[in-house]
């Protein structure tokens, strides 16, 4: 028996709805279809009034939620795919994020976005917005990497009182299995040593952890002990983690897998060279995707994002200063 | 959840009574009036940013405002709904203390002029954005449904002639059809959006003919004129209330001042101010109240001192109380506090 | 910039020819022969992403491209628009070489499927965000005005039904309204969008009822019936050719194939299948042909061979052709190239 | 005789418009009214048919401009406020900025964002949204902080064959006054170093151009020699001239007045410790706006963002490495 990454996404819906009578789930084809994912497959049935099909508006499917959230309700918002919610830009960074501060009353809201390229899935269905939302003020930006960050995340980020930005990666939807749905639960804002090293830290969030991860096989049988840092949210960052880190290894690297300017890895590395430029031995590295469209076709998708090979190829570059 | 009932419209046995139009009247008179300090407030400087007031609109605004029920309903005023604020029990001092930026208010400073609301007691506060407050409200009617506290309840906004070129207009009002909530929508169809005439926004004749789409009641008003308001927005908010779906309402009037205070709106034809939309609503409805022994005029003069003297009071306080000091901010804008978290390097731990 | 004439319809004059159905029913069958094909191609694995069909709304998306002129005009097909593609001119190759990501085609391997276009020949490459071409052709209307090349062209383009819930459907449709420019707007309403029913889409009886609301012509059409879709969407051509402004068709009929390949529609229900929308628009429009003898059962014969022959032809070159190659890629979303700069500091200038 | 900054975004357009027979003038109020900050004012009356007043239809009026820019136009879109941007952000992001990488066809449409807060602007009235633009590849960003770069990159970047956005900065408008419109006129692309100096550099662009300037010259009665580099343009980004400038002084220090995640100093930073990190003889620091949206109250904003204070502050901590 193993669950994955979407299993863990489902069930964790799943043990929401039936734990906590004021969430409820909101999104295109998510009732008796189950979700273009099958992310909420069975859901409705299970628990009837609480699964609404929405018509295409990602503008009031946010505004409405907002609403919702105003009456002390756990709206999940999915969205078909991360870039539709460009539609409801306006809904969620400036009505959902701005809420709190502005009036008092905090937002529960929680928007899934299906993140990340996938072969074959184009300009329109696989850019990651993880550093869009970031910039701005009033949203916790989630970005899972395992099948149990996926779970536990989701679920522990329903119960902020704080609008939520659950960035989970397609790519990560069927391929990435685990023997169980319990790993260990860090809380929101902990980012985690996947893999401890001693050389060079890589810094990665989503799907680029199991690329660095592989891509830290590799150069060890070089010699090289790479350490991986999964940041697991993006906003808060847990910068202490990739700090101490850092003083361990002297070196770093920061991969993403969005376009290159800003972003999170820009974050990552001013932040350590504001606070800990005294422990890096070595020029503090950033691995992005290219700057165009995510292209259409796999082998142009391939090369556009962050691979094992290139993130090999920035490490021995890190590591030869 | 209970089964709302049709769409068709049907007699719902709405009638006004007296109490009904003076308690309307009076609100448009103290908007009118605190409307008229704000701007020489404004004027003298000590209102920073901007003011944006409902003149000519007080009659569809405050009528709305009196149809709803504070702690039942829900409100979202928008730009020009001082007057609807009032009848729906927002207090004189919740405005002035936000234009002031006084720390007491309920944006404390943050947020200031019209974007002020209290959520929880049912009156959203507005972002800039124009529409977005539709899904917002429709969004609280959805969850009232969800926690079966709909029965009774009426939620209504309202947006001018130009917001209803917004997306967020059109998904918002689509959604509310779809889900059958008890959501009102005012057009108050003031002839410009800024500067921007209808003929460069809409090429329907009239706006009422959008609710066809929605398969949603429409109705139009003229809302210059406080009987016909109270006849026809206190209809479509019992029927709402009855069950009977979206409800929009298309009211026909003028603004009587420029966008803001800033702006002289010296791009409204002379012809359409000397017009029929262009007639003091308060001066119309004041005649009404006379004319049909609803009030007498010593008994208007009077509220109206009693509406200077509290908007006196009210802008005096404000203008005492503390401002928003960057020292004792929190700047923070989230109510979660994450906990600065231990070092997890596994060879440690 | 010569003014357009007003939005009330006219007798346009606009009739059918023999030529313009036979040439509709070989776009429609050559639609239907090629996506079969794409299917195929899809389930072997031949096709990365997704492969999105036509089925049963070829008659309506040929007749528009029929009526449009290639060279003149502007279409700007959705997902659902391989039969109007072709009718406008679309060679198969642009089609097979997408799909297969060849670098030989329009997209050159960076977008696939349906999301192709020669924008610079009149046919924009769509964008997966449904509605967002509304506007796009709507801008390219308004540049030929400015421009002085508008009297006599259309420009078109299909949105489902699920689409006219967004809204971009909405200030798209309005801003061609206000500006009265010649857009033909089709919604193909397949009942479905993705798995969902209209009744969670929208709650007005009928989507033509939008029209009014925006001050437009509107008709409504089945869309499994060739000979109507021939009268009714060539005659809305027609009139915003002559100057008619926007003209909104509702085309009634049902998806013959899932969402896409990936998907079995099995939440389409039986009876919806076998009732009237369930037609095959294909099989109607042949009986339609022959009874009409418009065409005879050979021709049609021949033409299906001969269009398979094409579609074998063109999936062939397509997989000779050469992939993308990410070494040879540019990597740039710009085509400005902007030169490194010199130093600049004051004191070594 | 002076001009202000919004008298030459006035003039610009007038140029433009008297010389190019493909721009257009497409916004909210801007036809008889002149626009909410009288950026085209009787522009209207002298060129007729050429600049248009648009329904309230950000997402409309950015789509209709695409599409007049495949026709060979020229369209320049005035958003009443940048905010309002947020609501055409699917058709800036991923109609506008893929176009040409998907089709080959540019897209040369410049949007016209008033950014940037004021007193008593608010949160929706005041946000800058170059770091957000600036994140998607296709897109150009442009800051301009002087009268005649308003002037210059206005009518630079309209001759562009791609997408601009034209970070205006509303605080500017009538408060920065110049005695001339002809500056020194540097192409799109590169950094100008407003105020040499040695001792440190500070990066800043549009308004934060002068607050550091303030900064600076406060310092200089201390001895202080601080170099002040405006970057123009935030995307293209010219790192070589902050490079250049880091080379001289050994200290970096980033303004910005953006929310405070990711955005232009941390792209800025990242950028000079990959490439320049031996360059360094000090922690690169980083000012921006507080992780609040902009509060409305005078005081507040005036707190919110940075100011010479504060500037000054983050200075002498560099200088004191
Ligand atoms: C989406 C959006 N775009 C632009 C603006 C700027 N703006 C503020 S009020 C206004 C005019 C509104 O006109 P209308 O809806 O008719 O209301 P009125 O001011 O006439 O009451 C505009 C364009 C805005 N607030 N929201
Ligand atoms: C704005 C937007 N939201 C969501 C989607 C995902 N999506 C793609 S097709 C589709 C259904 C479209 O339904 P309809 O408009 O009726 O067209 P049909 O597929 O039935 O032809 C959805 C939801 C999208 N493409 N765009
Ligand atoms: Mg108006
Ligand atoms: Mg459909």
């Amino acid at each position: 028996m193993s669950v994955t990454y979407i299993d863990a996404i489902r069930e964790a819906q799943e043990k929401l709805l039936r734990d906590d009578p004021r969430v409820f789930l909101y999104g295109q084809d998510i009732a008796t279809f189950g979700g273009a994912f099958k992310a909420t497959k069975g859901l409705a049935d299970a628990f009837p009034g609480r699964v609404f099909d929405a018509p295409i508006s990602e503008d009031a499917m946010i505004g409405m939620a907002v609403g919702a959230a105003i009456e002390g309700l756990r709206p999940i918002v999915e969205m078909q795919f991360a870039d539709f919610s460009s539609i409801a830009f306006n809904q969620i960074v400036n009505q959902a994020a701005t809420h709190y501060y502005r009036t008092g009353v905090p937002i529960p809201l929680t928007v899934r976005l299906p993140s990340g390229g996938t072969p074959g899935s184009g300009p329109f269905h696989s850019p990651s917005m993880d550093g869009i939302y970031a910039q701005y003020p009033g949203l916790i930006v989630l970005t899972p990497a395992t099948v149990s960050d996926a779970y536990h995340m989701l679920i522990d980020g329903v119960a902020l009182d704080d609008p939520v930005i659950y960035c989970e990666h397609k790519f990560l939807y069927r391929w990435l299995k685990s023997k169980s749905i319990n790993g260990d639960h860090l809380p929101i804002g902990q980012a985690r040593i996947t893999r401890p090293g001693k050389h060079a830290t890589v810094v990665a969030y989503s799907a680029m952890v199991h690329e660095a991860v592989r891509a830290a096989d590799r150069l060890a049988s070089d010699g090289w002990e790479i350490e991986v840092v999964d940041l697991r949210s993006v906003k808060p960052l847990d910068i202490d983690t990739v700090l101490a880190s850092v003083a361990r290894t002297g070196r770093l690297l920061a991969v993403g897998e969005a376009f290159p300017w800003g972003g999170v890895t820009a974050e990552v590395i001013s932040r350590v060279t504001e606070e800990g430029f005294h422990l890096l031995d070595a020029p503090p590295l950033r691995l992005n995707a290219h700057d165009t469209p995510v292209p259409y076709h796999p082998k142009l998708w391939a090369a556009h994002r962050p691979t094992p090979e290139s993130i090999c190829e920035a490490l021995r570059k890190l590591l030869s200063f | 959840m209970p089964a709302d009932s049709d769409t068709q419209p049907f007699a719902s046995g709405w009638t006004i009574d007296r109490d009904f139009l003076r308690s309307t009247f009076r609100s448009m008179l103290s908007a009118r009036i605190l409307e008229n300090k704000l701007s020489s407030l404004y004027k003298a400087g000590k209102i920073v940013g901007g003011v944006y007031l409902g003149k000519g609109q007080e009659a569809v605004s405050a009528t709305l405002g009196t149809a709803l029920k504070q702690g039942t309903d829900i409100f979202a005023p928008l730009i020009r709904d001082q007057a609807g604020r009032t009848a729906f029990g927002e207090p004189l001092i919740d405005c002035t203390r936000t234009y002031l930026g006084a720390v007491t208010g309920p944006m404390r400073g943050r947020d200031g002029n019209i974007h002020r609301g209290r959520p929880k007691d049912g009156m959203p506060a507005m972002i800039s954005h124009l529409g977005a407050q539709l899904p917002l409200v429709a969004g609280m009617l959805f969850a009232r449904r969800l926690k079966g506290q709909l029965p009774g309840v009426v939620g209504a906004t309202c947006v001018g002639d130009g917001a209803t070129s917004t997306g967020a207009f059109h998904e918002g009002l689509n959604f509310a059809a779809v889900e059958h909530l008890p959501l009102v929508v005012i057009v108050a169809n003031n002839q410009f959006a800024y500067s921007t005439p209808n003929n460069r926004q809409f090429a329907c004749s009239d706006l009422v003919d959008r609710a066809r789409g929605y398969g949603i009641t429409g109705y139009s008003v003229d809302g210059t004129d406080l009987l016909a308001c109270a006849n026809v927005i206190g209809e479509a908010v019992h029927r709402a209330r009855l069950g009977a779906g979206p409800q929009l309402i298309v009211a026909n009037l003028l603004r009587l001042s420029g966008h803001g205070e800033h702006d002289d709106g010296s791009y409204v034809p002379d012809s359409l101010r000397s017009g029929h939309h262009g007639r003091d609503c308060i001066e119309v409805a004041m005649r009404q109240l006379v004319e049909n022994h609803i009030a007498t005029i010593e008994e208007i003069l009077t509220w109206q001192d009693e509406t200077a003297d509290a908007v006196q009071r009210a802008v005096a306080q404000a203008q005492q109380e503390p401002l928003p000091d960057p020292y004792r901010e929190s700047w923070t804008a989230l109510s979660t506090s994450f906990p600065t978290v231990p070092n997890t390097h596994p060879a440690l731990a």
